[in-house]
């Protein structure tokens, strides 16, 4: 199946306009020691029905999560994409459009950004949201490169228990500038601990922390902010947006940058991506802020216009010495973002953590009860919590899912080294019902009996 | 006469979705609780939400409107030609969107185990087969989401290859037409950037590269076509000054567009190969993102790319992941990289195949020609060698006659097209990049071609329209430094005190790009 | 003051389909054949098609841009405000576009074994319950695609019981604001229509009608509220009249909408009903349709229902078609009906729930109350007690200064919203029929009202404007007459000959309904 | 879930301006006596997530055809829907707009409508298509109905093999005007027996015949146009718009009325419906035509416009005398109909003819030689066929279900009488691979050997 809408006629009219006579003399520039001769070692094309025949199958061979109940969470999560959301966003209007280059033809997206803009300042609690980074890890990397630039310092501290796959994109990004990782180690209990921070902190640009924590925890954020700016440093948290309807806005308890991923608010899981960086700062961090801005203007006749602004900080202008090199984002998924929470509202968000909050709490109460699990941190939790099973959590997932359930991640295999060997990573949304926690929990403790 | 068009978006206006809020109104909501709700002190003291966030509170009705209007005052491919010079705007199958939307894709966790990914893990590996044979290149990590995020990832590829070899190298070449990703990615991997100049026919300067390569060059970017569409004809020199001193060469795949199946950066001697899926793999650009950036390179940087990469094990018949070993940079996204899309360029990979990529190429470089054959006459190329999938303008005689090249952006929408790309790359005056894809029909170039003559031939008698243009489009020209100087990021119920920050205004005729 | 609003629709012209076609062009292609071709011989001489047919020979890419721009040309709900009276036009939930996407919905074969579609068999049997519950019936068919199909369906169900019970009866009696489809439909049916008079308050003249009845009524049809908004509350005595001489009483279901769980036809003694899911039910009419038209009986009425119906077996606990038996009308639907709506009305029927419904009653009827009272100063309503969902104004009092209803709704356009139904009842000089739904917010009728109230202004200052109104539409009013009289139903190659057919110009005030 | 937006402000003020102390008071035009004060019977409203969880739940109690490889068609048929189709029909602008009554803001339904009416025009070779009809069925209704009209005559002849399902649909609306139906048997090769329609023609309105016919056997639509003409009777041809590439238009070979099923291009399954009824018919009989017609004019700037038109046949305005009651159509249906026939062009049409041609002669065969199958008929046929098996097809059918195929139509039930107990109706549409051909031969010789 071809696009290209050329017949032969057409093709032979352009040649002769162009005084060429075949269309391999179009390819006269490439020297022909260049030229590929041969066909492409890949298949030949397929029609409509063949390619959708065969993606099908492939399909067909992953087990998603419309077939296993979905307790597995650790950064992307099985939240509830409202039926509104993807049928605008596909709209060609927006789905195919550029960034938003020419302004004049372009309020659709730009308005969206500024209106998303908005929503992740109040979810933060900080004034200036950018329109997108790619995903929740390459926004820590950008944040740790945002306070690097405002303190002039190299150093950043990761305290608690920060999604090891945000670190190891941390990790790789941090080689360019060389940045120096400190990692402090977290408390018994699941959260940070403000001595080893304090430990650490001297001379550190920024202080990281995930809260909930990749634990599921929730960390003290006021008191590690003051921790934190008593060594000069900046606070970057990384939060769960879900959780921004009953967790105080980490701006408000002192952040200076707050970054999310966006996926549980209006995007689907595709085993994935595409997902959303979130970042916002203060207004006096502005001009070090990476990626896209839309700010508000007026056209010549004094309406209300929205624009890409600040563009200084950016490649296309300041090229070497921009604040990031981001081009394309994540803009059609930020959009998503924005009609998952316009749709919510302040009530559906609240409803939305207390929800979350409610049925993890009965979840990890089951399976104390049910299963003999036991809690493995006591901090207070989010929606996501770890349990110490009495069998290998890999061997229990594997049974649980011939239950039909996505028991959750077991902790050992990203967490390796700290004696989590037992621990079964849990993630309750809001979709779960009270039937399905106690099918799950059921289904553990049948597990662990068979196993032991 | 080609005339403007009437307009193609909405004229109304349409308030923010803020200000359409009335308190207590609602769309969604949460099932009732069927488990016991969390105790007050669930959430310890201090940590719970004070003010409710003011998010809009609006009916659902009010929000399909809200964003239905939106989008009626956004242009996009399907709205109609989109011909923005280097960004390869074709039509975007929708055969991909329905690959995408099923289910066993689109409700994938990404770190479900193997087992229950298997169609995923292959869909990935029969994908980089078809990169590998379109680059001819080794090896693929599907991680970075975009282009931009794929040389961010090639030149910590090349850093950490030189480092595994016991160098610390310092500079990165790019022409001085490169893309600004390309230097602001060499800050990022900590290199620093050096511009080689491009000579009079708009190639790299050879000889100037020549002498300016050293051992502690790490590499040279490049994109082939360059970004003035011309192909670089001395990149096999190119590539052999480089590699004399030890360099490697990056292929920004920008453009490959251009030569899908007609020549490959593995044959011209490029080591890390970047495709941006949303440009030559016809994947959605969604206003701004999410596209895919792979990242392609040669054998002997096989183990430095990004873990884990998706794998098929013989013994087994199973697909898994693979981590790789030390070399390996680490991790450049959170989990695999923007699999959706991976999904839908998988699609057009299979669609068009071997035979109908090929015809890719050479369709948009017969419409590319046949434009800029018709416009010749009329404005300027920057360079007159024959160009690949797009070419670039100058609009300096029309700038004579007082009409800037952004004017006549401004104006192209009038007549019911998407403006070029515009006064990129930066060695060109007045620059307007031109790149109509191979999915135009000849009747849409030439009545393209026909309003940018009509455009030019009002710069006498109708100049002034032509400079307050658009005229047709839902706003006029917004006041950018204003939006700079009085930074207005977001919705205030009450409009704060401006703000003045005078430092912050670009350049009035920026690169659109 | 209220002003028009800038157009909110494309004004660019889309060419047809036809004239973008180029011969050769291709969108689909079918796989090539994997089983050898067939032999010429298959199909025998004479046959087969000679001349190709003048389809659209169009890129993929200009049928996507040519559909998107059709519809940019279009008013839709999820455009803005539709208050088109006696249509319903709700917000339509996207909810139940995903619940009838779901391929074990979308994908299902009619003729399935009852064992393979036990989920749609469910489906069907627990919304019937709903819809019993609604209207106080005893069973449902599904099969009338719409509500006019429902109606031929329930008067030959009519005609069936009365046969059944050997008496060949010959009139049906309908008000005079009986929507057109009601006498169509008695047609249709074998039966003469009847008009009944309606008396000064706008309800039916009951002692007219029982001056009317005998025992060649077959039945009687009616809306309740009726076509004016007003609820018939002398309902019980109109039913007692018709039961008296063994007619059945026929309920159309077009305002159901007013009185969803607060009154239902069953109790006012109603044997038929037909509801308009596409209404009442809120799923899309698509520009035209697909509906959905069930009808409900009571239970004498039942075995007259055409088959087969779904059922439950307690027994087996499976779900099953019943054919019935040779009471049944027999099969008004090739199969059963338009199931991809049923499965959105479920989805809405299981979504607002019996509270749900009654509030959603509750706030139509207060909706259309407000608005006519903030126009009642402006517009006569055309009968003043106190309307239900929706209400009929009248614009004599305009036409007397110059503007008619129809240009009124027209005027109504270029403020932004869509015309309410105009010329309907019939019995409504200059009528213009407002039913704004439950689903708008009060701002939005606010800015209704001041529309017309703005229009109402215009007629001195503005006239002619008003009355060569819209003029921010896509085109302005159309020469109907000339479209009757010079019929082009279709596109040529080269225009043919106009045929001129005089008789064929419909009224110029030609009911929107 | 509600839609409805009131706040309880919203009401209260509402209710004010009105003078109404409560809500209860909207409804005092309703006599007490009428008004309904308890709950209705049915369960109470539900979230989104809830309702999708429930219909998901249902729809998994189905077996779908993406779950079974389908053969089943005798009207409905497993053809592809262009991956374009829907998602433009999804549009809000087109999916949530009524009939097209103020036709300036509707010009987009309209005009796609005239274009469909076209491409039906061009595939049935007559000029004049209205704007849609319910479906197959009740088209068939509709074109009998214009044949008494136009010949003054009650009968119809119903020759060859008519999918007795819009037999039975004719029979039921038959009974308001008295129609008599009579039944030309067909001839043991599966088509109409000239000789039995001769008989029967007499006086008739019209005869009605299918082609391909309901066992899929091509009729000699030009031989019945003469015996029917001969008669002064209508010819009504049920058409296969996806044989129109290769088969010739009815309307060219004398039919005067010709009716089709529009679902096999462009419309999903579905279950049965929505689908849509596809009527054309000569210029001469333009006031007959049932529903809305759509034509072209000018407005007042003489641009093209199109509008509803020839209402004056319509319900809405000449009420008893009406042509039809219909009013509400299946307009999104018809725009899928013809979306799919520009996205296949004439050339797509043909190659869509010629592969169900080829497949299902290839199945067939395949099925005489793997099988043990008899062709049941003789005649010429296009993309489906009905077979004799050695064993009761019921159980075929069912034991081929459990390999995975929906293997046909037992004809016994719904041509009982016939002498076709042991006859299955199997339809080969262009999504059927010689692999799934195959393996439904073996499948059916599997059944019939263990049924035997
Ligand atoms: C030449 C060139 N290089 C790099 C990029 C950056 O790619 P992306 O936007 O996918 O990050 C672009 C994008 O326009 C480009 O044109
Ligand atoms: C009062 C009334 N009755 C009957 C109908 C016909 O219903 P349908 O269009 O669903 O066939 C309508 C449609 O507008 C109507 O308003």
């Amino acid at each position: 199946m071809e696009f290209a809408p050329h017949t032969d006629a057409d093709v032979r009219m352009m040649l002769d306009a162009l005084g060429l006579a075949s269309v391999d003399d179009l390819f006269a520039p490439i020297p022909s020691s260049l030229r590929y001769e041969r066909p492409l070692d890949m298949p030949e094309g397929h029609t409509e029905i063949e390619v959708l025949r065969e993606l099908g199958a492939l399909a067909a061979r992953n087990r998603s999560t419309d077939e296993l109940v979905c307790f597995l969470g650790a950064g992307a999560y099985d939240h509830h994409v409202p039926s509104m959301v993807w049928p605008l966003l596909s709209r060609g209007e927006f789905a195919t459009s550029y960034t938003p280059y020419q302004p004049e033809v372009s309020q659709g997206v730009l308005q969206a950004l500024f209106e998303y803009q908005t929503m992740i300042s109040e979810l933060t609690g900080l004034e200036i949201s950018n329109a997108s980074l790619y995903d929740g890890g390459s926004a820590l990397g950008e944040a740790v490169h945002m306070a690097a630039s405002a303190t002039g310092r190299k150093a950043v501290v990761l305290a608690g228990c920060i999604n090891p796959l945000y670190a190891a994109v941390l990790r790789t990004v941090a080689r360019g500038p060389d940045f120096e990782l400190r990692e402090a180690r977290w408390g018994s209990n699941g959260t940070a601990d403000l001595d080893a921070i304090r430990a650490l902190a001297d001379g550190a640009a920024a202080v990281a922390i995930q809260t909930p924590s990749f634990l599921g925890t929730l960390e003290d954020v006021a008191a590690i902010a003051d921790v934190t700016h008593a060594a000069g440093a900046k606070l970057i948290v990384h939060f769960d947006l879900t959780s921004a309807g009953i967790l105080e806005a980490p701006g408000v308890l002192g952040a200076d940058i707050v970054v999310a991923e966006g996926q549980p608010l209006g995007n689907h899981l595709n085993f994935g991506g595409p997902y959303v960086g979130v970042i916002a700062c203060r207004r006096e961090e502005a001009r070090r802020l990476p990626g896209r801005l839309v700010g508000e203007t007026t056209d010549r006749e004094g309406r209300r216009a929205f624009v890409l602004t600040l563009q200084a900080r950016e490649q296309h202008i300041r090229r070497a010495k921009a604040t990031s090199n981001i081009c394309t984002n994540q803009t059609l998924n930020a959009l998503g973002t924005s009609m998952a929470l316009a749709w919510l509202g302040p009530e559906g968000l609240r409803e939305l953590g207390e929800t979350c909050l409610a049925k993890a709490r009965y979840c990890r109460d089951r399976l104390v009860e049910v299963a003999g699990a036991k809690p493995a941190f006591d901090a207070p939790a989010f929606k996501e919590f770890a349990v110490r099973l009495a069998a290998d959590p890999v061997r229990v997932c594997e049974r649980a899912a011939a239950d039909g359930y996505l028991a959750g991640l077991p902790l050992a295999e990203h967490l390796p080294g700290r004696g989590l060997d037992d621990a079964l990573l849990i993630a309750v949304t809001e979709r779960r019902t009270r039937e399905e926690i106690d099918g799950l929990a059921e289904s553990i403790a049948r597990a662990c009996k068979e196993e032991a | 006469m080609t005339q403007p068009s009437p307009p193609r978006l909405a004229l109304a206006e349409e308030q923010l979705v803020f200000e359409r809020s009335r308190p207590g109104r609602r769309a969604g909501r949460m099932p009732p609780l069927d488990v016991p709700a969390a105790p007050a002190e669930a959430i310890p003291e201090g940590f719970r939400r004070r003010r409710a966030p003011l998010l809009p509170e609006v009916s659902e009705n009010e929000l399909v409107r809200h964003y239905t209007r939106l989008s009626q005052r956004n242009w996009g491919i399907d709205t109609g030609f989109y011909p923005l010079g280097s960004c390869s705007m074709k039509y975007n199958p929708k055969l991909a969107e329905d690959a995408a939307a099923i289910p066993g894709f689109r409700r994938l966790h990404p770190l479900q185990p193997e087992s229950q990914t298997q169609g995923a893990l292959q869909m990935l590996v029969e994908l980089e087969r078809s990169l590998c044979a379109v680059t001819g290149m080794a090896g693929v990590t599907f991680q970075p989401a975009a282009g931009a995020h794929g040389e961010l990832t090639g030149l910590l590829i090349m850093r950490a290859f030189h480092e595994h070899n016991g160098q610390r190298r310092k500079r990165v070449l790019i022409p001085d037409s490169a893309h600004g990703t390309n230097p602001a990615s060499v800050t990022l991997a900590g290199y620093q950037t050096q511009e080689v100049p491009s000579d009079s026919r708009g190639l790299v300067d050879v000889e100037a590269l020549e002498a300016m390569v050293g051992d502690d060059v790490a590499g040279f970017m490049i994109t082939n076509p360059n970004t003035l569409g011309l192909f670089e004809e001395n990149i096999e020199r190119v590539a052999a000054a480089i590699h004399s001193v030890g360099g490697l060469l990056y292929y920004d795949g920008a453009n490959l567009n251009a030569i899908l199946g007609r020549s490959r950066p593995g044959d011209m001697g490029f080591d890390i190969v970047h495709m941006n899926l949303h440009k030559t793999f016809a994947t959605p650009h969604g206003g701004g993102g999410p596209g895919a950036g792979p990242l392609a390179v040669s054998e002997r940087l096989l183990p430095f790319l990004p873990g884990p990469r998706p794998a098929f094990d013989e013994a087994s018949g199973r697909y898994r992941w693979d981590e790789g070993d030390d070399r390996s940079i680490g991790r450049m996204h959170t989990f695999w990289g923007n699999f959706g899309i991976l999904v839908r360029a998988s699609s057009y990979a299979r669609a068009l195949g071997s035979d109908g990529l090929r015809h890719v190429a050479e369709r948009a470089v017969l419409n590319a020609n046949y434009l800029a054959h018709r416009l010749r006459g009329t404005y300027d190329l920057a360079f007159p060698a024959q160009p690949m999938h797009e070419f670039v303008l100058s609009a300096r005689k029309q700038k004579a006659r007082g009409a800037k090249a952004m004017d006549i952006a401004k104006r192209v929408l009038d007549y019911g097209f998407h403006a070029p790309t515009v006064y990129f790359p930066l060695i060109v005056d007045e620059a307007m990049m031109v790149e109509p894809t191979e999915t135009e029909a000849v009747e849409t170039l030439d009545a393209f071609a026909e309003a940018l003559i009509a455009i030019d031939a009002e710069i006498g008698p109708n100049l002034e329209e032509l400079k307050t243009a658009p005229h047709t489009a839902p706003i006029s020209r917004p006041d950018e430094a204003r939006a700079a100087r009085n930074l207005v990021p977001r919705w205030y119920p009450q409009a704060p005190e401006p703000v003045h920050d005078p430092e912050d205004a670009g350049p009035a005729e920026k690169p659109s790009i």
